[in-house]
Parts: structure tokens; sequence; C-alpha cells
């Protein structure tokens, strides 16, 4: 019993990640400007990166395979969701900090303090 | 226990999902201007592409073919990294 | 037959790949764009070699499944034949692990060339290192 | 199923090595290898290839995206006709 409650979390942990997935892909197309789609990625990345491993544990659980198997695809689920919840956020805010600092797109705001500040040289 | 024929059951319609979400996103890398916005949609490809992996395992229900998952998901981070200090190089220069 | 039908259009895709990246390496004039181009020929290669020694009906990567030196796994001969037709050909993998560190070596120097190009000249482009050097 | 999906994948990377040709930029050109190459390593698991993927997503993608860069470094970023 208990068993098809693990497998049915887990199908829908990773129907759920599937469809955020598919929503992203929508945002990353209606968003115009780089600065703005970051909000896309993160919902590709979480959404339909962390939920869909973590719903893959519950499946494994649940399932009727063998015991090392169980085992390896649990602990290796768990560590890639670790990377992913790690690096991802780590890895987009090194990205919009280097596209920022090189002018290859300008942010549409009425006033960029930053810019102005970097224009002057006082923040290095 | 679920037996495995359950879950073959399911898994064409989890695999078709992220199928989809693979080829929107190509289709975003491909036609993207600049190239931060397209390294941020190689991200979202590359996460994706991670969970369609370990899909992949459980289909062939073989432990050794998650290996390459954990480099693959390292990787993504190494580009952000890469790709940010090629453009901050080239400002200060 | 539609499982024949993409098995013949995978060939075909790779192939095309394979085309693709020769006619780049002699057209394009960057040298980075070669190097890149180089790497992608390297890769449908191996692609290419392994999409070979897979069959249609198989379910095993090419590992023995467990068993230790007392019990083993394989206790008759249709235990062999069943496993022998369930797996891939493990051959074409044995060549192309030792071909992809091969690849490697090529390609690193390759990039030791290119640098040392691009300090002696100051560009990386084919045409315009022949305007520089002046031997026309 | 399994044949379909990676069917997909060689298009993709078929459609990416075009993009890599036709690229004047070539920052974004090296990023496009870097793809199908990722295309290439689901590609590799499908067909049941576990020892060359490890050695594929280690030397392939993160070495070969790492030099390239670098040797960019040292030239030209866009090529002209």
């Amino acid at each position: 019993m208990i068993d098809l409650i693990l497998f049915y979390i887990g199908v829908a942990l990773v129907f759920i990640g599937g469809v955020m997935d598919i929503l992203a892909t929508i945002g990353f197309f209606k968003f115009k400007e780089f600065y703005t789609r970051l909000h896309a990625a993160t919902i590709g990345s979480i959404g339909g990166g962390l939920y869909p491993l973590i719903g893959v544990v519950f499946i494994v659980l649940g399932l009727d395979i063998d015991y090392n198997l169980k085992l390896v695809f649990t602990g290796t689920s768990i560590i890639a969701a670790g990377i992913i919840a790690l690096a991802t956020p780590a890895g987009s805010h090194i990205l919009a900090r280097g596209v920022y600092r090189s002018r290859e797109e300008s942010p549409s705001v009425i006033i960029d303090r930053l810019g102005e500040d970097l224009e002057r040289g006082e923040m290095e | 226990m679920v037996s495995y024929e359950t879950l073959l059951g399911v898994l064409p319609v989890l695999m078709s999902l992220f199928t989809i979400a693979m080829i929107i996103y190509s289709i975003r890398v491909f036609t993207s201007k600049t190239l931060g916005s397209m390294v941020l949609a190689i991200d979202a490809l590359v996460v994706d592409l991670v969970v369609l992996m370990v899909l992949v395992a459980l289909y062939y229900k073989s432990a050794f073919l998650l290996i390459g998952v954990i480099p693959l998901a390292s990787w993504v981070f190494l580009l952000d990294v890469v790709v940010a200090r090629y453009l901050e190089k080239r400002w200060s220069k | 037959m539609i499982e024949e039908l993409l098995w013949y259009y995978i060939g075909f895709t790779i192939l095309l790949t394979i085309g693709f990246s020769i006619y780049g390496i002699a057209v394009r004039p960057h040298l980075v764009k070669k190097m890149a181009l180089f790497t992608i020929l390297g890769d449908a290669v191996y692609v290419l070699l392994v999409y070979l020694g897979y069959t249609l009906n198989s379910t095993n990567p090419p590992v023995i499944p467990g068993g230790s030196l007392e019990n083993p796994v394989f206790s008759s001969k249709t235990d062999i034949q069943r496993f022998i037709g369930s797996t891939v050909d493990p051959i074409p993998q044995v060549f192309i692990v030792t071909a992809i560190v091969i690849g490697l070596a090529v390609f690193l120097l390759l990039a030791i060339v290119s640098l040392r190009i691009a300090r002696e000249y100051g560009t990386l482009i084919t045409t315009k290192i022949r305007e520089v050097s002046g031997d026309e | 199923m399994i044949l379909l999906l990676s069917s997909i994948a060689a298009t993709l990377a078929l459609i990416s090595t075009i993009l890599v040709l036709y690229e004047k930029d070539v920052a974004k050109a090296v990023v496009l290898a870097g793809v199908e190459s990722v295309f290439y390593a689901l590609l590799l698991q499908v067909f049941l290839a576990p020892d060359l993927l490890i050695a594929y997503v280690g030397i392939g993608l993160g070495l070969n995206t790492v030099v390239l860069l670098y040797v960019l470094t040292k030239g030209e970023r866009y090529e002209e006709a």
C-alpha cells in the first residue's frame, strides 16, 4: 500500500516538473530581454530539474527492482538534485554580472545608478 | 511492490513531456540574438536533458547508464563561469 | 517498419553531419571555427561507429550483471546465448575509448599551434595571416 | 519510443552543426558546438555505451569549450564574410 502511494507521488512530481518545463519555454519566448528571461530560467532549472529528480527517488523506492539498483538510482538522483539546486542560481548570477559589465546588453530601466558608478570608475 | 510494467505504461507520457520541452528550448537556443541569452537557454536545456537521461536509464533498468548525469549537471556551472570570464576580459581590454 | 525507417534516418543524419563539418573545415577562414568543426567531425565519427554496433532489440550495456566466482551468473549455455542476444556489440566501444584520447591530444596540439600563430601575427583569420606575412 | 527520441536528438545536432557553419560571431559558434556535443551525449546513452559517455562528457564537453574560448581571447571575435 505504501509502495503504491510512493509511486504515484513520484509520478505526480515528475509530471508537474514536465509541465513547469513547458511553461518555462513559453516564458523564454514571451520575455524579450536578457534580464527578464532570468525569471523564466529559474522556473526551468528549479521547477524542471529539482522536482523531477526528487520524483524519480520516490518512483524508484516504490518500484519492484533489485535492491542495489534502487540504492544507486536514489543516491545519484539526490546528488544531481543538490548540484542543480546549488550551482544553477549561482551560475545565473555570475552570467548576469558578466553580461552587465561587458555592455553586451543594456537593461531597459529609467535610471541606471550602477552603470553611472561604473562609468566614473568607482566600483571595481 | 509496484511492478515494472506499470512504470512502462506511465513512462512514455513523462518522456514525451520532456522531449517537447527539449525541442522548444533548442529553438530558443538556435534563434537567440546575443551570447548571454543563448547561454541562459542552454542552462535550462541541459537541466532538462539531465532529467531525460535519468528517465532513459530507468527505461533500460541499468545503473551503468547513470554515469554521465553528475558531470553533465556540473558542466552547466562551468559553462556559465567560462563565458562570464570571457565577456569581462573582453571589456577590460 | 517505422522502426527501420527511423533507424536509417539516424544514420543518414550522422553522415550528413560529417559532410557539413568537412565542408566547413575547408571553407571557413577563422582558425577557432576550424577547430570547433574538427571536434564536431570527431564526435560524429564516434557516434557513427557506436550506431553500427547497436542492434534493434538490445536492452543491456555490454557488462556482465553481477555474480561471483563461486556462484557464476551463467550456469548453462542458454543463459549465455540469451545474454549475447540482448546486448550490444562491445568491440566498437573498445576502439573508440582510445580514439577519444587520441583526438584530445590532436586537439591540444592544434590549440597550441593556434596560440603561437596569434602571438606571432596578432590575428586568427587565415586570409589576414597571408596578408601580414607577405608571401602570396 | 526510444528510437524516436534518438532521431530527434540527431536532427537537432545536425541543425546546430549547420548553424556553427554559418555563424558570424565565433563565440556563439563555440557555445553551439557545445550544444551539439550535449545532444551526442544523449545519443551515446541511448545506444548503450556508458564507458564512452564518461570519457566523452569529460573531454568533449568540458575541456574543448574551455580551451576554445581561451584561444579566442587572443584574436578577433567576429569573422567577416
